[in-house]
């Protein structure tokens, strides 16, 4: 393991003190292994204390630590730095929501958004006293949508939610994908009409920042595209 | 400081602290009977760590193979090294099925068998394929899902808001103060009850499978109020940690049929628990990896050992333990399909914690005093399900049960009794920390003080524990604990302030740690994940019981006088084989 | 809290997918303009022989005809990343969505080689 | 249930054709999936035409456009209605791509309401000078017009 040399710049703000955020530069030493997150870590722990993000469990699951480094939203935890060639990053909060401090971002919205689309099993039928029966390949089905830590990286990475902030978004309309493609549920109705909306599901131009956002590879686009299909059948 | 205004003041029926599988439960609970609940998060709902869990949720099912109530009550058992409260396994197996059941009712998708029912894989320390699973996400759905539903039944979240301290005077608990992390400033929230649901405290160690968050805040809350904690000196550590990161490799991999290998390319395991290979219960095997290690067969001579995927295919990798993969390829650049992952033990889960009875109220003493309108339920908890030793999958399944018991209990409690009145001066406690932490100028860094806790856990309460070891590290401790006092902080701004509640986070480790290594040093057996290296047998004659501590003026006080539910009848303590 | 009010995010990274959506919406307005002039052309074939011939010579002219190879290759980007975008909303294309692009960047060149030779050789560089 | 996105199948298309008809087009195109299915048919359609146009205007034919060749060309009925319907969908399909642009970056109502004013008034004069055009030019009697008889 061998120590390496970079320079670091983040987008730094201060709602207290700064109008508008400015670049800050750092010099440091890490090991070459060390994933973005490391490197916030070495600065927060022994450069400078001032500097707030979110973070939490370290191993991709949580979905705290979303940010933009070097013009990609990345999950910082889970990207090596090697991702980027050359030894300097440029770290920034995540585009399309508002800043909070340095790099925590309001995800309130989007949460909201999440909450439109009533993301709960809705049940008409009676429930049985054991388990619904679902087959492996109905499972298989909605099982990759279900993996969607709502890190926020894919809704920040689209550019029709920065043309527009009514834009449900890709993290909400997969959430939706999964509620209506479960099979136990009985609320596609209610759900598809929904997303079947300017602001909803049709103003995905599939341009794809999803896809290359999401940390855990969800093919999201490619739902969408089901998504689709699937409101036109219900609303015709 | 900002506290004045009515903003700054919630009363609210039931205060529900973190906000993980436990704390969601048991609001989903309350909020479902019609009662107001708050839910106190330091970090968004959905980012807690049950969501790491990734193996499965353990309960008797028999949709796989045979099974039986009484079989998984006595697999846990039998984990716990004797120790677990056997009435509280007993309820604990019994409500199991119906909370697998509810949260398959929820929308929680599961993997399925080929006839449509929930699809079982066994897990390590279980005698029958047990463990209901969705692919290697099973605690990231059901997270997702119980904030799905508690979104449903409008259950109020405070997110990004730590708790400084707990209201309690005349043994009854009036509420909490918590610092608003993203504006700053100082809510008091004004309950009838208050749920303590933080998770456990494996930040305390360096190499922890455990997220930044979970340093147990509640636990030094507890110790400050003058409370006692149970059984801390056990804390489990899983035997599949990724090497140097200590990130967790699922259970799962092994209940698929992973190998695990040292230098020699053997499977070591043959030598320590011949009949369940690498199924056994993970103290054991994380014994057996330490002992290999030091052994001096650790891969290069270094101090981790292989886990071998790679006889098990790439589809099965693929469809059964994608996140496993991904890992070992994200952090240490290693492809499971085609190479051995390098791994460690690593502190994973914390079978003490705040002692409570089985209504999860929390008590106060041996006889079980309670403290009226306290409750805990979860990792932070000690209703001693565990006992010395979980077993694999009975972590979700115990949050889940008992936040659900929890949130029964205190539906009951908040239907028969009012509001009690606030203390005097509900501040004071939070306010003097805070500013004793934002006013120092000169002084250490909280990030160096933690770094040395934790790198001399790890050293000297990790896998093996002798007494000499343990009393050098009770000294680094008392000396941490002055330095603590000196600590400053970089930032002393109110927003979003990171700097402020890591130190804060320190100083509860800090706090805590002193009780486990006491505990440890007393204990003289070896009994489920504790193990002494001068007392290897475990000894029932003079340890069958719990350990309470407390942190006084003179320092810690232990109590051994309060002994486990042992049903004599039908599980009377028997030698642990594998 | 800071609110940058921006349509554009210029500085994100732009993988495959976001530089065939950009080049999509700008060939597509670009065809409007095109679409304009074209059916204004067109109506000067009522206006009479002399006229329409007139227009035609003065698009005959070398700088039209090279415009006109470049109409070509924007009119094959927008209709093969139309095709591209059908396959994706109805044929699973989202899973390959890079290579479909590819293949189809490929065809359209090749057409466009062709087609841009065929209109070059049009040209009459002497009157 | 099923895999019914692995085919195209027209069922839903001709289907939607009916619901426009039946639940009228103003509802159906406030949720927007109409206008974006429309968008991808008339690709379609355009598209096959746009090559046979290409192809057979630029590719095929020699030397430059003289004007009694094009208007001997437009007197077959079967060429302008292909002409015609070239021209309609071309104009949906152009204009609502602009709409669907505007929609997306300009959210000041009274300029968002000129600019739709503006596609719908452009699209409606284009589809006036193109069909008379295509009417005038087909009526056109070619020996009297070689005579000169008509400037």
């Amino acid at each position: 393991m061998a120590k390496e040399n970079i320079i670091v710049k983040i987008l730094r703000y201060n709602p207290e003190k700064d109008k508008k955020p400015f670049w800050k530069k750092y010099d440091l030493e890490v090991d070459d292994d060390s994933t973005i997150l490391d490197i916030l870590n070495e600065i927060h722990w022994n450069i400078d204390g001032t500097l707030a993000y979110r973070r939490s469990c370290r191993s991709s699951i949580c979905g705290s630590c979303a940010m933009k480094v070097n013009g990609q939203n990345v999950l910082a935890c889970k990207t090596p730095m090697h991702k980027f060639k050359g030894n300097k990053l440029k770290i920034e909060p995540l585009p399309g929501f508002s800043i909070l401090k340095d790099l925590v971002v309001d995800m309130d919205g989007f949460f909201e958004k999440m909450k439109r689309i009533k993301p709960y099993l809705i049940l008409d039928k009676p429930i049985p006293d054991k388990e619904f029966i679902q087959k492996p390949d109905e499972f298989e089905c909605i099982r990759e949508s279900a993996i969607c830590i709502l890190c926020g990286a894919c809704t920040s990475s689209c550019p029709s939610l920065w043309a527009n902030e009514d834009y449900l978004g890709p993290a909400a309309l997969l959430k939706a994908y999964r509620f209506i493609f479960d099979t136990r549920d009985d609320g596609k109705d209610e759900r598809i009409d929904i997303i079947n909306d300017k602001n909803g599901i049709w103003r995905c131009h599939t341009i794809f920042n999803c896809m290359e956002a999401c940390p855990k590879d969800i093919k999201i686009t490619e739902y969408l595209s089901r998504l689709k299909v699937k409101v036109l059948e219900n609303s015709i | 400081m900002k506290t004045d205004e009515a903003k700054y003041y919630h009363k609210i029926e039931a205060v529900v602290v973190g906000a993980g599988l436990a704390g969601l439960r048991a609001a989903l609970e309350i909020a479902k009977k019609g009662h107001q609940v708050a839910v106190i998060t330091k970090v968004y709902p959905t980012r807690s760590h049950s969501g790491g869990a990734q193996g499965g949720i353990a309960a008797a099912l028999a949709n796989s193979a045979e099974d039986s109530l009484e079989l998984h009550m006595y697999d846990t058992i039998k984990g716990s090294d004797y120790l677990g409260d056997q009435d509280v396994i007993e309820l604990f197996v019994n409500e199991a099925i119906k909370t697998v059941y509810e949260y398959e009712h929820m929308g929680v998708p599961f993997s399925r068998t080929e006839d449509g029912k929930i699809n079982q894989r066994p897990f390590g320390g279980h005698s029958s394929p047990r463990a209901c699973f969705s692919a290697d996400i099973t605690g990231h759905v059901l997270l997702h899902t119980l904030y799905e539903q508690c979104v449903k039944y409008n259950v109020h979240f405070y997110s990004e808001f730590q708790v400084f301290s707990l209201l309690i005077k005349d043994n009854i608990s009036r509420g909490v103060v918590a610092w608003d992390i993203r504006e700053g400033g100082l809510h008091i929230f004004h309950s009838k009850t208050v749920l303590l649901a933080t998770g456990g405290y494996g930040r305390a160690f360096k190499i922890t499978s455990n997220a930044h968050a979970n340093t147990g805040d509640s636990l030094a809350l507890i110790l400050e109020n003058g409370l006692p904690l149970e059984d801390m000196e056990f804390v489990q550590f899983h035997p599949t940690g990724l090497y140097k990161h200590g990130i967790l490799l699922s259970e799962a991999a092994r209940g698929e049929g992973a190998y695990i290998l040292n230098s020699d390319g053997e499977r070591f395991m043959k030598k320590y628990a011949s009949d369940k290979m690498e199924l056994a219960p993970r103290d054991v095997v994380s014994r057996a990896e330490q002992t290999e290690i030091n052994e001096g067969r650790g891969i290069n001579g270094k101090d981790y050992v292989y886990l071998d995927l790679r006889h098990l295919g790439e589809k099965k990798i693929m469809e059964r333990l994608p996140q496993v993969w991904e890992l070992a390829l994200n952090y240490l650049k290693v492809d499971g399909i085609k190479e051995p992952v390098p791994i460690q033990p690593t502190a994973h889960y914390s079978m003490g914690g705040i002692p409570a009875n089985i209504n999860t109220e929390v008590i106060r003493d041996a006889k079980g005093t309670v403290v009226r309108g306290l409750y805990t339920a979860g990792e932070a908890s000690c209703l001693s399900l565990h006992g010395a030793n979980r077993l694999g999958t009975n972590s979700l399944q115990d949050a889940s049960t008992f936040g659900r018991i929890a949130g029964k209990n205190i539906s009951k409690f908040l239907v028969e009794n009012g509001y009690e009145d606030l203390t005097s001066n509900p501040l004071d406690v939070a306010r003097a920390k805070i500013s004793s932490l934002m006013n120092g100028n000169v002084g250490e860094k909280h990030s160096k003080i933690r770094e040395e806790l934790q790198e001399n856990m790890t050293k000297y309460v990790g896998v093996f524990r002798n007494e000499e070891d343990m009393l050098k590290l009770l000294k680094i401790l008392k000396q941490l604990q002055e330095r603590y006092k000196n600590v400053t902080i970089d930032d002393k701004g109110y927003a979003y302030n990171l700097d402020l509640f890591e130190a804060y986070e320190v100083g509860n480790l800090l706090s805590f740690s002193e009780i486990i290594v006491e505990g440890a040093i007393a204990r003289k057996e070896s009994r489920g994940a504790h193990y002494r290296t001068g007392f290897p047998k475990r000894d029932d004659k003079n340890w069958l019981k719990h350990t309470l501590a407390w942190k006084t003026e003179e320092g810690v006080k232990l109590d051994h006088s309060k002994e486990p539910v042992i049903f004599m009848d039908r599980f009377p303590p028997q030698e642990r084989k594998y | 809290m800071y609110k940058k009010t921006r349509i554009f995010d210029l500085n994100y990274y732009k993988f495959t997918g976001s530089w065939a959506w950009i080049l999509h919406r700008l060939s597509g307005l670009a065809l409007i303009f095109y679409l304009t002039l074209h059916i204004w052309v067109i109506n000067t074939l009522t206006k009479g022989p002399d006229k329409f011939n007139n227009v035609m010579d003065f698009l005959n002219s070398p700088i039209f005809k090279f415009l006109e190879v470049g109409l070509w290759g924007v009119i094959l980007f927008h209709a093969f990343n139309g095709v591209r975008i059908i396959i994706i909303d109805f044929f699973k294309g989202a899973i390959s969505h890079k290579k479909i692009f590819y293949i189809f960047i490929i065809i359209a060149f090749v057409l466009w080689v062709i087609g841009g030779y065929r209109l070059i050789s049009h040209i009459q560089w002497v009157h | 249930m099923g895999y019914r996105w692995l085919s195209f199948n027209f069922s839903y298309s001709m289907g939607t054709l009916g619901g426009i008809m039946k639940k009228g087009f103003r509802e159906t195109s406030k949720k927007g999936g109409i206008p974006w299915l429309i968008q991808r048919i008339s690709a379609v359609i355009i598209f096959v035409i746009i090559m046979i146009h290409f192809v057979t205007y630029h590719l095929l034919s020699e030397g430059a456009f003289k004007w009694d060749k094009v208007v001997s060309k437009m007197k077959s009925p079967w060429f302008n209605l292909m002409q015609f319907l070239l021209l309609c969908t071309v104009l949906y399909h152009g204009l609502n791509g602009v709409w669907m642009v505007v929609e997306d970056y300009i959210h000041i109502k009274g300029l968002r309401l000129f600019l739709f004013s503006l596609i719908i008034v452009v699209g409606i004069s284009l589809f006036f000078v193109g069909v008379l055009t295509i009417i005038k030019v087909s009526n056109f009697n070619l020996e009297i017009l070689r005579a000169g008889v008509i400037k």
